[in-house]
């Protein structure tokens, strides 16, 4: 009944940290943004400063999940920037460099999250972050992120809005749903809809979006309701849906509620009167559930079945790295896309000096990115990419409904 | 040799040795009584009988079988019945239930004899042992003490509190105990009390047997010497 | 005064070397003091953001580890002063923000502690309570900062504009002045009057209300103070890590509160803090290496420490600190003349009556008992005496009647004020402080139990004594181990104890439940001789005894009961002739 | 309607299923054991670990023996030194809790599925519900039977509270203080694995899905008090609480609403207790 994941939060004590505040590298970065100049040596020696010189090599900070309630998403993410990091060295490296990743573990929780970026920034001296964190966890470094002035490319599908002159988002946003949900109605047949997610911002950002694109396309929104994290018995859930007429479901449910959520549904014999659009189900997860998640859609940027050649290629590269190791999914490729990003951006700058990087990022475009081409918007410092309408087989394993090539990440921030 | 023996025992609380060299045998349906002063060590010596405390020397015989070394519930399994000194009653839970656990074998006449040497404790069975008074639940323990011992009861100064006029009682049930070939061994202060009952005495001081012998009429005089000093 | 202590001198018997109340908490500052000379940067700014850890684990150790109530829920006071800040910081300038977050988030969290505290102490809560309540509190917070996300921002929380300066040292600094006030002023507490009352609180919070002592009280402010000191620690949390998230409110956070204080050790503020920075040190340095192992092991750190350390790490000092270091000892000095008592009747009870469900143990028609006199309670096995001595300390409450205790109706009154209107009462089996040392009981016996001002900052050393208990305590060993444990003690031992406590806070009534239990005869005497000095220097002294002819040699009155009812009262002699006497109780009659 | 008093059955069944175990383990023995949750994933993880070696129904009993070896193992090594310290044995078990959930999580990161025997809904008064779900109300009905008859009909009960309040005293009167311990903490573990197990199918099984089950568990056993029958009242005050908030409004607020609840109740059971 009474379910947060509170017992889950494990790893507080591990991290515990909390955001110090940044010392010699802030104004060291700082003043390198604005010109190159000398770096400041006194403060800290550890501090490598990012400076003009072709011969320092790119140093990129990766903050992910290694413990903690989402633990689940961080290996697969270390796994695919290992991989990026060897074929970026193998094919030469950075400006005649190998690229450097140094990989932190945010706890799943802003305070951790915030010590493992004041790591990164003070005592490895990165000169450049990436982040596949919760938006919570990037809440809690990103002050720190502003002050450091280096770019930051942030990984995971997010609320949206979230905008800073060194900051890049490859990874979802609601907006790029739209496509999705308008196809869901129509090409699938949803007509009354139930949304289901958990109680806290992402959910709350995306319903009243995604309201709007099903109304436009003729659907009917029928109810909505967000639950506690921890929660694992949604059968009063489900009956408020069958009681309002729902014929489909939207979910907004991460981590281990999410399968429960499958479960129950199936259970309580409301997968054979509701369709369902997961907005979390990645292709592990489906993978994981297996014949649970049969005819569950998803809607996502990439999907490990996505048809290119680098995709393909890819795939195979990671499959031969790790065989055990879970399956891609759009969070993993996106961080992959984040450092070949990064590294294309350095390689076109001939320097990994912040302000040059930043520069290099703003309009970079990959075109051969496995999710499809990809474009970070000069203006919005969001991507432009392929969106994916799916549907999971009776293994867990998504197929392909439908793909809507540049969907736009829209409004989110003006530069 | 049938009863109990204690032969050459030694004990203590850790290190402390409390008592030494203590030596003694109850034959079936004889009452052994030990006096001494406070902290000589009595209570001390009894549970190092009944294996609360590890024997740094000696050894325990019952009827011959040694049972030093043994757990504490194993040795009462075998017949020895053990009145602790302390409050040593459940009183959370009925007079009835605190008899019912304590009850070896399924067999409860002994305690319905003695049910009717202390006639008071029938009358309180549905009671929580706690609200009893401190003589009733001397009584509780002593019914409870000599029904289920079927070789041997060890009494710890089981008048300690009870009003003079009770004695009386006490005394009873102990002899009926004894009559049906029970060993029976008490520590007392009491000498009024024990003294009547009593076979053999042993008096002890700092932990030794300093006297020891048939109860005749001149006992009283040769335990008081030691009590008084 | 030598004289008057028969030639003994405390100050010679006190070991040169002193432990003072401050050693723990200023080596800990001291060191912290001089850690940026030591450490780099990053490792100055990871250490500054966990004084407020420290402070928190602080507060739970005055909380749990000096007055015994573990607090599970000690992050809901945390959080309410992070959000409280943010809130602050969010809605006004900086300054008045701040402000307004410190004292809203110290004012929230202290009204919260004290409807817990309300709702969880008295004579009749299990001592559980308080952690079921703050259990609740904690997970329930946390659902409410996540469910009110237009209020507290969700999962995300209320991220903070940076308000500590950037450079690290300074914002070291900062954090350290704090944290040293609150940990000197907490230091200050516990060793005061009020904390040794603190202690006995713990030890045993119904014997200490038989002093006169309202432990409700002590144990409510004791939890508020501790509320207010560890919001005050969320709000420096929010400042240093420049985000309010609901994982600072919830169980979990409580929980590794409660962590750090009982590895560091939870009996000393000092240890407890140093807990919180040392595993908070630890877990960064090795986060980096072996972050999964570093979990399991620190579970295992835990489990080894509940188990076999209770004073936490910091139990070596403990030992080595007790060995070298005894603490200064009280200088007894002997009382003045006691006040003059009044006279006539001490207590007159009519129609009084006591039943426990269907059993009517008390149920007497008119007693008293006078100032002046020693006044003997006598009665066969379970005839009410214990009851009646229950009874005049306020213990039962539910009893029927008419009660008069010094001039004044004492049915209904909580026990403490009972003890305040002069009774003392000593229990049967002997209830002394176990953890506090043998000159702290003695003085929480004769301590005025009303708590002042200076009570919560100054320690006595010096505490008046009636020279009749002194020798009482001198002859019996007591006043050669004053700096002990009492719990130390061997069982006699603690009876005298216990009788010096009662008799040393010269009351007016003394009630004795068989004070003389399992002693010798001259130890009997020596009390006896103390008892009838003590009535007729015109206090009353009521005493339950089973030896008639110890009862002969002190008592001027005899009170018989017998199965409840007062069956005779009267004098010794007319008391012994007495038909019914003879027969119910010294089994002579027919 | 059918359905929604079917929900809150059911809400009430995982209750008692959660808090069986810990019933045994505080109202026999004072002991609170956190740790509780962590034996139910425990369970849940042996349950899918048999399923590739057996029926479902034989990991069940599997994972309810398994676990309870593993109670009577740990009441050896941890437990039997914190008896009557009843708040350390708090955070003793608290940490061993934490112990297991990190050992577990370092191998499995978590997320694995299991079906249940049966998944198909049943039709119930024209409405479908789980049949699963009502085989879960059906074993948490008999469950509480069970334990009633031992309440009420053994002994077994007594002996255990004798050898709590006075160990020296029940080996003084010929019990086997150490194995009614052992078996005690073991029964309480077993039921843990068994409740863990039974509930798998339910969830996602993960190495931090314990602590979703020891609040509702825990404050049930609270509630429910010293003895065992108290965890059917207990489970029905909370999980009806919880049924009734989750229709009428959200599943947050009905969370809220059950810790209120469960903090009035404690207050008045604590204040009626006299203790």
């Amino acid at each position: 009944m009474l379910k947060r994941n509170t017992f889950a939060v494990a790893t507080v004590a591990a991290g515990m940290l909390l955001a110090a505040c940044s010392s010699g590298s802030t104004s060291g970065t700082e003043s390198a943004s604005t010109a190159a100049s000398q770096p400041e040596t006194a403060t800290s020696a550890s501090m490598a400063p990012a400076s003009m010189a072709p011969s320092a090599p790119l140093k990129v900070g990766v903050v992910t999940s290694l413990t903690g309630p989402a633990a689940i998403y961080g290996p697969p993410v270390q796994a695919t920037v290992e991989l990026a990091m060897k074929q970026i060295n193998d094919l030469g490296g950075v400006n005649g460099q190998p690229i450097e990743i140094i990989i932190a573990d945010d706890g799943s929780n802003p305070t951790t999250g915030a010590k493992a970026v004041s790591k990164l920034l003070e005592q490895d001296g990165v000169n450049a972050l990436v982040a596949m964190t919760d938006s919570a966890t990037r809440e809690g470094f990103i002050s720190q992120v502003e002050e450091s002035g280096i770019p930051f490319v942030y990984t995971t599908l997010y609320e949206g809005g979230a905008c800073l002159p060194n900051m890049f988002v490859i990874g979802e946003v609601p907006a790029q749903y739209d496509p999705i949900y308008k196809s869901f109605v129509t090409d699938v047949g949803a007509k009354k809809v139930f949304f289901i997610g958990h109680d806290y911002v992402w959910p709350q950002t995306v319903f009243p979006l995604a309201q709007k694109s099903i109304e436009s396309a003729g659907g009917k929104v029928v109810g909505q309701e967000l639950v506690p994290f921890g929660t694992s018995d949604f059968g009063a859930i489900l009956k408020k849906a069958q009681d309002a007429g729902a014929d489909s479901i939207v979910t907004g449910l991460v981590g281990g509620d999410f399968g429960a959520f499958v479960k129950n549904w199936r259970q309580s014999g409301m997968d054979k009167s509701t369709k369902q659009l997961s907005l979390t189900m990645t292709d592990d997860y489906a993978q994981a559930l297996g014949a649970a998640a049969a005819g569950i859609y998803g809607g996502f940027g990439y999907f490990a079945g996505v048809d290119t050649p680098a995709n393909k290629a890819m795939i195979a590269a990671y499959k031969a790295a790790n065989p055990d190791a879970f399956s891609q999914n759009t969070l993993t490729e996106a961080t992959y896309d984040g450092i070949q990003a990064l590294a294309k951006a350095a390689n076109a700058a001939g320097t990994t000096e912040a302000s040059a990087l930043i520069k290099a990022l703003a309009g970079i475009q990959l075109p051969d990115s496995p999710r499809g081409a990809l474009t970070i918007d000069a203006k919005t410092h969001h991507a432009t990419a392929t969106m994916h309408l799916l549907v999971a087989d009776e293994t867990g394993t998504y197929s392909l409904v439908k793909a809507f090539p540049d969907v736009s990440p829209g409004e989110q921030c003006s530069f | 040799m049938t009863g109990l023996e204690v032969e050459h025992l030694g004990t203590g609380y850790g290190t402390t040795q409390v008592v030494t060299d203590v030596s003694l045998s109850v034959e079936p349906g004889q009452i052994v009584a030990i006096f001494g002063r406070n902290g000589v060590g009595k209570t001390t010596l009894l549970r190092g009988i009944m294996g609360y405390l590890p024997l740094s020397c000696g050894r325990v015989l019952l009827d011959g079988e040694p049972i030093s070394g043994k757990r504490t519930h194993v040795i009462v399994r075998a017949g020895v019945g053990y009145a602790a000194q302390e409050r040593s009653i459940f009183s959370d839970l009925t007079v009835e239930t605190n008899l019912k656990l304590a009850r070896q074998g399924g067999d409860n006449r002994e305690e319905e004899a003695m049910l009717n040497c202390f006639p008071r404790i029938r009358e309180r069975m549905t009671q929580k042992a706690g609200t009893l008074s401190g003589g009733e639940q001397k009584m509780l323990i002593a019914v409870r003490t000599l029904a289920n011992a079927s070789r041997v009861a060890i009494l710890d100064e089981i008048v300690e509190g009870v009003q003079p006029g009770l004695l009386g009682m006490f005394q009873e049930a102990v002899r009926r105990a004894s009559s049906r070939g029970l060993s029976i061994l008490l520590v007392e202060q009491h000498l009024n009390y024990a003294l009547p009952l009593a076979h053999d005495f042993i008096v002890m001081s700092s932990g030794r047997v300093v006297e020891a012998g048939p109860v005749t009429g001149s006992s009283r005089e040769q335990i008081e010497r030691h009590l008084v000093l | 005064m030598k004289n008057a202590l028969n030639g003994w001198s405390f100050a010679s018997a006190v070991p040169i070397l002193n432990s003072p109340w401050w050693r723990d908490p200023v080596c800990l500052l001291i060191i912290l003091a001089a850690c940026p000379f030591l450490l780099d940067s990053y490792r100055v700014s990871s250490l500054a953001s966990y004084f407020p850890y420290a402070m928190a684990a602080s507060a739970l150790a005055l909380v749990w580890g000096y007055c015994g109530i573990l607090a599970l829920g000690q992050a809901a006071f945390f959080g309410l002063g992070a959000y409280a800040a943010a809130k602050g910081i969010e809605s006004y300038p900086v300054a008045p923000g701040l402000v307004a977050g410190i004292f809203i988030g110290c004012a929230a969290a202290g009204a919260l502690a004290w409807i817990l505290a309300r709702v969880s102490f008295g004579v009749r809560a299990g001592a559980f309570l308080i952690s079921v309540m703050t259990f609740c509190t904690a997970v329930a917070f946390e659902q409410l900062a996540l469910k009110f996300t237009s209020v507290t921002g969700g999962q995300n929380g209320i991220p903070l504009d940076r308000v500590l300066p950037k450079d690290p040292l300074l914002s070291y600094y900062i954090g350290f002045v704090v944290f040293a006030m609150l940990l000197l002023g907490m230091a200050v507490i516990t060793r005061s009057n009020l904390g040794r009352v603190i202690a006995s609180v713990r030890d045993d919070s119904m014997r200490i209300r038989f002093f006169g002592t309202n432990a409700e009280l002590v144990q409510r402010r004791v939890f508020v103070l501790g509320a207010i000191v560890t919001a005050f620690a969320g709000v420096l949390d929010a400042l240093y890590s420049q985000i309010a998230a609901p994982d600072r409110i919830g169980f979990a956070f409580s929980t590794f509160i409660v962590l750090w204080c009982a590895i560091g050790g939870r009996n000393s503020l000092a240890a407890a803090a140093f807990g919180a920075l040392l595993v908070n040190m630890v877990s960064n340095e090795l986060s980096g290496i072996f972050l999964d192992y570093w979990q399991i092991l620190l579970a295992l750190i835990f489990i080894i420490v509940v188990m076999f350390l209770p004073d936490g790490l910091y139990w070596p000092i403990r030992v080595l600190g007790s060995r070298l270091n005894a603490p200064r000892p009280l200088q007894l000095e002997p009382a003045v003349a006691s006040s003059s008592h009044p006279e006539g009747p001490a207590f007159v009870g009519e129609k009084l009556i006591q039943r426990f469900g269907s059993f009517t143990a008390l149920d007497v028609d008119r007693v008293s008992f006078d100032f002046g006199h020693v006044t003997a309670l006598i009665g066969p096995n379970g005839a009410g005496k214990s009851t009646l001595i229950a009874f005049l300390s306020g213990a039962l409450s539910d009893a029927h009647g008419k009660a008069i205790l010094v001039g004044k109706e004492m049915l209904g009154i909580p026990i403490w004020k009972v003890a305040r209107l002069g009774v003392k009462r000593k229990f049967q089996n002997p209830r002394v402080f176990e953890s506090l040392s043998v000159a702290d009981n003695l003085f929480i016996g004769a301590r005025d139990p009303k708590l002042r001002m200076r009570d919560w900052l100054v320690r006595d050393q010096c505490l008046p004594i009636p020279e009749d208990v002194m020798s009482l305590a001198r002859q019996h060993g007591l006043l050669a181990r004053l700096n002990d444990d009492a719990g130390s003690l061997a069982h006699g031992q603690k009876q005298f104890l216990e009788v010096c406590m009662v008799l040393g806070s010269q009351s007016q009534v003394v009630l004795l439940d068989e004070p003389t239990a399992g002693m010798e005869s001259a130890d009997r005497a020596a009390i006896g001789q103390v008892l009838v000095y003590l009535a007729r220097s015109g206090a009353a002294v009521l005493i339950v005894e089973h030896d008639f002819d110890f009862v002969r040699s002190i008592a001027d009155r005899i009170l018989v009961l017998d199965q409840g009812a007062l069956i005779a009262d009267g004098t010794v002699s007319e008391v012994s002739e007495d038909r019914k006497v003879r027969d119910l109780y010294l089994g002579e009659g027919g | 309607m059918t359905i929604t008093i079917l929900n809150s059955f059911f809400g009430v069944a995982v209750l008692i299923l959660s808090a069986a175990g810990l019933v045994v383990v505080f109202g026999l023995m004072k002991v609170v054991n956190f740790a509780h949750g962590e034996a139910m994933m425990l369970g849940a993880y042996v349950a899918l670990i048999a399923r590739d070696w057996m029926p479902f129904w034989l990991g069940i009993v599997v994972a309810g023996i398994g676990i309870g070896v593993l109670g009577v193992v740990i009441e050896r090594l941890l437990i039997r030194r914190l008896y009557r310290r009843i708040l350390d044995t708090i955070l003793a078990t608290w940490g061993l809790g934490l112990l297991i959930r990190e050992l577990i999580g370092a191998f499995d990161p978590g997320y694995s599925s299991l079906d249940a025997p049966f998944d198909a809904p049943v039709s119930i008064l024209g409405s479908d519900f789980s049949a699963y779900r009502l085989f879960i109300i059906a074993f948490a009905a008999v469950l509480l039977t069970a334990m009633w008859v031992i309440e009420r009909f053994t002994s077994l009960g007594k002996t255990v509270r004798a050898v709590i309040s006075d160990p020296d005293l029940a080996r003084g009167i010929g019990i086997n203080v150490d194995r009614v311990y052992a078996l005690s903490f073991g029964t309480g573990w077993l039921l843990a694995g068994v409740a863990g197990a039974l509930l798998a199918p339910m969830v996602t099984i993960a190495p931090t899905m314990g602590g979703n089950f020891l609040v509702g568990g825990f404050l049930t056993t609270i509630l429910a008090g010293p003895t065992l029958l108290g965890i059917g009242p207990a489970a029905g005050l909370l999980g009806g609480t919880g049924g009734i908030f989750a229709t009428i409004a959200d599943a947050t607020t009905a969370s809220i609403a059950v810790l209120v609840v469960a903090m009035i109740a404690m207050k008045i059971k604590d204040s009626r207790s006299g203790r």
